[in-house]
């Protein structure tokens, strides 16, 4: 068993409008020092498997196909493994 | 800091980098022979090669788009500026125009519809006008891959997720489906707005010293080059270097609508002009303000608000960042401008001042870094007439025999063809669009045009968009005729009277000779029927290269035409209304199947010759039936296409499940032609005599509406009966099972 | 009666709710911008439906923090009606005036519908031109409509007779116990997915929806004239 | 100058319709030994500021009232402190 954690965010160069719409509420809230926001999703994901390669090809497709655009949005992970209580 | 690398002039002509951008050599020389008399640096280049891609100039289909009729006694304003206008009397206008996003959406499905929705609300709002309805028009492939589903569901998520933010109500549009598509999806928006005649905007920067005034959105790097981007045919290979696809933001346009509007309505004073950001971002909004209105101008690119650090000119001026808008006004009003926009909390920037001298000149750390005749970017890209030439299928076409369609049981063919996508019900997607909000959507999505109320009045504007483009695969000509004409006949059946239309053109490369002849004699079509129907083309969009892998979709004008019913007592559904009611078939049915969903499901492609088309007969048979509707005697009214008498029949028969019983003159394969001019009506059993005396022979009495939930349809060689509610599932349910069911 | 229909950026049903009382009701009604700093002068207060703040991070979560939420508050504490359709059900509940919270549809999908709805009870300010368990026909159009709460806050919901509308034939949205609407327990704050001001008029479907405003109109007639 | 992560996730107890569909996908896609996604939102955040504990303090009223509705979501963050180049 593996618990693996996806981080998807958009790319620097693309405008993140709910980034922006949080860090102008931050700001309304009185906390100027925060200089800027960026929203993004995360995953946490078990994966049943016992062989560490095989996990990471199968998250890197399912990050590549379906948890990202890889045109807009770049993702990185961490894989765990997690011990088995029988 | 980085340093950015930028090509010499020299190398820019000697490495031919212009070419990369799509620069022509030719088109290279004369920018730097008879129009600057030096070579252009690499800004300039820039400018150059977007302003005079095909999305910008037109520089292919302009000779096509000179054919359509453009004017008439209502028309305020034509094709040229942002959006079309029409008079619809108590000082009042409609504003409307199509647009497409095929590309980006091809790339980033949700973001490329968002952005297209929001660009063309953008147009509609820059002409003064209150956007009120949107519609869509939509093209997939078949929904047999993982692919194609993933795009319609995203496609369809962009499109609500946009306007359900901004609160536009998405009001009808239509979906189709053909493996043509599938590698290159039609993504079309068209927008309707409202506007008062004194309202009316033009883009112009004119009067010397006047400010430029910049609001909305900071600019980025996203989409630079989408506009010849737009204009290039994608090869598989090119995938992976597709430019940056752009981020729609409808909280950030909702804002800049409404103050734009209220500068508009409350400021006129003040206001010189205004244009959107769209394609080509800030050259071509700023290009094309100064050389409509004979001006020049002068921009500091330092004062441009942007997101980014480190941009250089050549990226500003292309970027495609989106909610952005270009603003001129009297000099010493921009406090004034200021304060209206912090109130929406957006900010609004001076960059620069109008000249007189006809030059466009651009200043950034204090050079000079573009100095070009501002005429020669946004009006002097050459002209192209292409070569065409009648494909040779067409001549197959016309030598091969008709297509005569097998059917042993036609209740079997009918629950078939209610399941074909693009006949089965679209409520699940519409149903995902806000078609509600301003409460004014007297007819939604469901019935054939959509009919949105105008408050204060008795009036209501009809709105629908209509292609079928196997017909102009067999025959653009005709097919464009066709297309109008379906177009007209929605917005007559919802009790409108057609006004104008606006198109969005939508063809594979021009380059190839073949694929101009269908751009160019579908255009013939359309501006036939836009004739005879009194229908001009107010607005409308080019997209060409829509193709993958050498493969072009069909050629698919897409019409967006709009019509006034004068009255709401006027406004009329497809659905019947109650049991005893007299169901009234207009026009005439003969065996007309190539080119139809029948000859697609049984051939799995369509073929042959198209079938005969008569607008002067259609234009009669449409006058009749809005007679027949003003006068009051038509309780339901239904235009029949996409499979036929059959099909009408039973989706005027779905929304209360009433049932039908009808008596045909025709064999059971008849059910299924598609011969056009066509309608299906329901009237009250006492009104029989007023309308068969109104038509004559363009209609028959065919059975009644009845109240067992039952379909019985007699033809001369079977009888189709069949449960209303077993086949409203089967054609409700077909799309939602399509999309879940694994492959 | 004055109401006032509070515009958050992003509100887009404010005209909506504007119309339903000036051409639905014929009482008065006035925007009311977020950055409001007082709500004198009005009898009642409606939060309209939209996408405030664009939706963004949650629906209703950035625009609690507007000036004119302070405000809103006072005049809750204070006893006057507050009314929140779809956005402004979802703002109520972020800044807390109401209990649970606002998921996204169990379908993931946003859906706008005509829905039937059952007056689970027609005893409030809002509801009393309603027969109790009468069925009504009021659209829907929401992305996150799922309601939430805990069972402990079901418990109290049902005990205080605080749901007041539920979905009648489906659940749209796979809100907890078929909840459409919701009341505070003092019976001033009154929130709603559906929008009962987009159902005041046969000509857009259904008029099912302007007894809603006519009971608060009612009730405020009654309680000035007790004074 | 800090950089902060925060993530936000539904509590245990809640549904999380969008990792239920997410999951669906990954089956859909042939991957039967992902036993479970759950969704949930990922911010980073730049802060202004010399003193770390008024950063904590700043981070966790941020969470609490804005990025995380805590009748249905939990929230936790790293705080990491960023060398100025100067
Ligand atoms: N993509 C869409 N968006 C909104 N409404 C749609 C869409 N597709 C279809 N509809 C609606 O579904 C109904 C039927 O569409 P369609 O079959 O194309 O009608 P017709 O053939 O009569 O033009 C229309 O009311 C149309 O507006
Ligand atoms: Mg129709």
């Amino acid at each position: 068993m593996y618990n693996v954690k996806v981080y998807v965010t958009y790319k620097e160069s693309i405008l993140d409008p709910q980034g922006e719409a949080v860090r102008g509420a931050v700001h309304r809230m009185g906390f100027e020092e925060i200089d800027s926001v960026r929203m993004g999703k995360y995953f946490e994901i078990k994966v049943q498997n016992h062989d560490e390669r095989s996990v990471e090809e199968v998250i890197e497709t399912v990050c590549d196909k379906l948890l990202a655009n890889v045109v807009m949005e770049s993702y990185r992970y961490e894989i765990e493994k997690v011990k088995e209580t029988v | 800091m980085k340093t950015i690398f930028e090509p010499s002039p020299e190398l820019i002509r000697d490495e031919r980098i212009y070419a990369q951008w799509g620069l022509t050599d030719e088109e290279y020389q004369l920018i730097s022979g008879d129009i600057l008399g030096r070579l252009p640096n690499y800004t300039e280049t820039g400018l150059f090669s977007v302003m005079w891609s095909e999305h910008c100039s037109y520089k292919n289909s302009k000779p096509v788009l000179r054919k359509f009729p453009t004017d008439g006694p209502h028309v305020l304003q034509g094709p040229g500026e942002g959006a079309g206008i029409v008079d619809i009397g108590d000082n009042q206008a409609v504003v409307f125009k199509a647009e497409s996003h095929n590309h980006p959406s091809a790339v980033e499905p949700y973001e490329g519809a968002a952005t297209g929705v929001g660009g063309i609300i953008r147009d509609i709002f820059s002409m003064g006008a209150r956007p009120i309805a949107m519609l869509d028009s939509l093209r997939f492939g078949e929904l047999d891959n993982e692919r194609t589903k993933y795009l319609l569901e995203e496609v369809v998520a962009g499109i609500g997720g946009y306007g359900n933010c901004i609160g536009i109500p998405t009001v009808g549009g239509e979906i189709g489906f053909d493996p043509v598509y599938k590698g290159n999806p039609l993504v079309n928006a068209m927008c309707v707005g409202l506007i008062d005649h004194k309202d009316i905007q033009k883009g112009q920067a004119k009067g010397v010293g006047n400010t430029i005034m910049y609001v909305g959105a900071k600019t980025g790097r996203d989409g630079i080059h989408g506009a010849t981007f737009a204009s290039e045919e994608f090869s598989d290979e090119e995938e992976a270097e597709r430019s940056a696809v752009q981020v729609g933001d409808p909280f950030m346009e909702k804002l800049l609508m409404e103050a734009c509007l209220e500068l508009i309505q409350d400021h006129s004073d003040i206001l010189v002009g205004i244009q959107d950001m769209g394609a080509a971002g800030l050259v071509s909004s700023s290009s094309e303000m100064a050389s409509k209105a004979g001006s020049g101008l002068i921009l500091n690119l330092d004062d441009v608000p942007q997101r980014e650090t480190n941009m250089t000119p050549y990226e500003m001026m292309l970027s495609e960042s989106q909610e952005r808008m270009l603003i001129c006004v009297t000099k010493g009003t921009e406090e004034r401008v200021k304060e209206l926009f912090s109130r929406y909390e957006l900010d609004a920037v001076t960059i620069g001042e109008v000249t007189d001298d006809g030059q466009y000149r651009l200043y950034h750390h204090g050079q000079l870094v573009a100095d070009l005749p501002v005429d020669a970017l946004a009006e002097d890209a050459p002209e192209y007439q292409k070569d065409y030439t009648e494909p040779e299928r067409i001549q197959q076409y016309r030598e091969m025999k008709a297509f005569e369609p097998k059917i042993d049981k036609a209740e079997d063919t009918l629950k078939a063809l209610l399941q074909q996508p693009t006949v089965a019900s679209k409520k699940s997607v519409f149903e995902t669009y806000d078609s509600m909000v301003r409460t004014s959507t007297v007819v939604g999505p469901g019935s054939d045009a959509a009919v949105v109320r105008i408050r204060g009045t008795k009036k209501a504007l009809a709105m629908t968009t209509d292609c079928n483009a196997r017909y102009l695969y067999l025959n653009p000509e005709r097919g464009g005729q066709m297309a109008v004409a379906e177009a007209a006949r929605n917005i007559v059946a919802s009790g409108g009277e057609p006004l104008a239309i606006t198109d969005c053109l939508n063809y594979g490369n021009p380059d190839k000779p073949e694929v101009f002849w269908e751009l160019w004699t579908s255009a013939d079509g359309i501006s036939k029927a836009c004739q005879t129907l009194g229908t001009p083309v107010i607005s409308g969009n080019v997209s060409l290269y829509n193709e993958t892998s050498g493969e072009a979709v069909y050629p698919t004008p897409v019409i967006g035409m709009v019509g006034l019913v004068k009255d709401l007592d006027h406004v009329t559904t497809s659905e019947f209304k109650q049991a005893g009611d007299v169901i009234i078939a207009v026009g005439e049915t003969k065996a007309d199947f190539n080119g139809t969903e029948l000859q697609k499901m049984q051939l799995g492609k369509i073929e042959g010759e198209l079938f005969d088309f008569d607008i002067e007969k259609e234009k009669a048979v449409q006058d009749k039936v809005l007679k027949a509707i003003r006068s009051g005697w038509v309780q339901s009214a239904h235009d029949c296409s996409e499979g036929g008498l059959a099909v009408a029949l039973m989706e005027a028969a779905f929304t209360k499940e009433l049932g039908l019983s009808v008596n045909l003159d025709m064999p059971k394969e008849w059910l299924f032609s598609e011969s056009p001019s066509r309608f299906v009506l329901s009237i009250k059993a006492e009104d029989i005599g007023a309308v068969e005396k109104l038509f004559g022979s363009d209609a028959s009495v065919i059975g009644e509406v009845t109240d067992n939930g039952m379909a019985s349809i007699q033809t001369t060689d079977q009888l189709l009966e069949c449960s209303v509610g077993e086949l409203k599932e089967l054609w409700e349910g077909a799309i939602p099972c399509l999309l879940k069911s694994k492959v | 009666m004055r109401f006032a229909v509070i515009q958050f950026p992003g509100s887009n049903c404010d005209v909506d709710l504007l119309h339903a009382i000036i051409d639905g009701t014929g009482e008065e009604a006035e925007y009311v911008p977020h950055t409001a700093e007082s709500l004198e002068g009005f009898d009642g207060v409606l939060l309209p439906g939209g996408f405030s703040y664009g939706d963004y991070l949650r629906s209703g979560a950035i625009s609690r923090f507007s000036a004119v939420m302070d405000e809103v508050k006072r005049f809750a504490e204070e006893g006057k009606p507050v009314f929140g359709t779809c956005n402004g059900f979802q703002i109520l509940v972020e800044a807390g005036l109401l209990p649970g919270a606002l998921q996204r549809n169990k379908g993931l999908h946003f859906i706008c519908r005509q829905s039937e709805l059952k007056v689970v009870n027609n005893t409030t300010r809002f509801t009393s031109a309603y027969d109790k368990d009468e069925q009504l026909t009021i659209p829907i159009a929401h992305g996150e409509g799922n309601y939430y709460c805990d069972d402990e806050t079901l418990k109290e919901l049902q005990e205080n007779n605080q749901i007041v509308f539920t979905y009648a034939s489906e659940n749209p949205n796979g809100s907890v116990a078929d909840i459409a609407g919701i009341i505070n327990k003092k019976g001033n704050v009154l929130g709603m997915m559906p929008h009962p001001e987009r159902a005041v008029e046969d000509l857009l479907g259904s008029s099912d929806g302007l007894r809603f405003f006519q009971s608060m109109v009612q009730n405020f007639a009654k309680e000035t004239a007790d004074v």
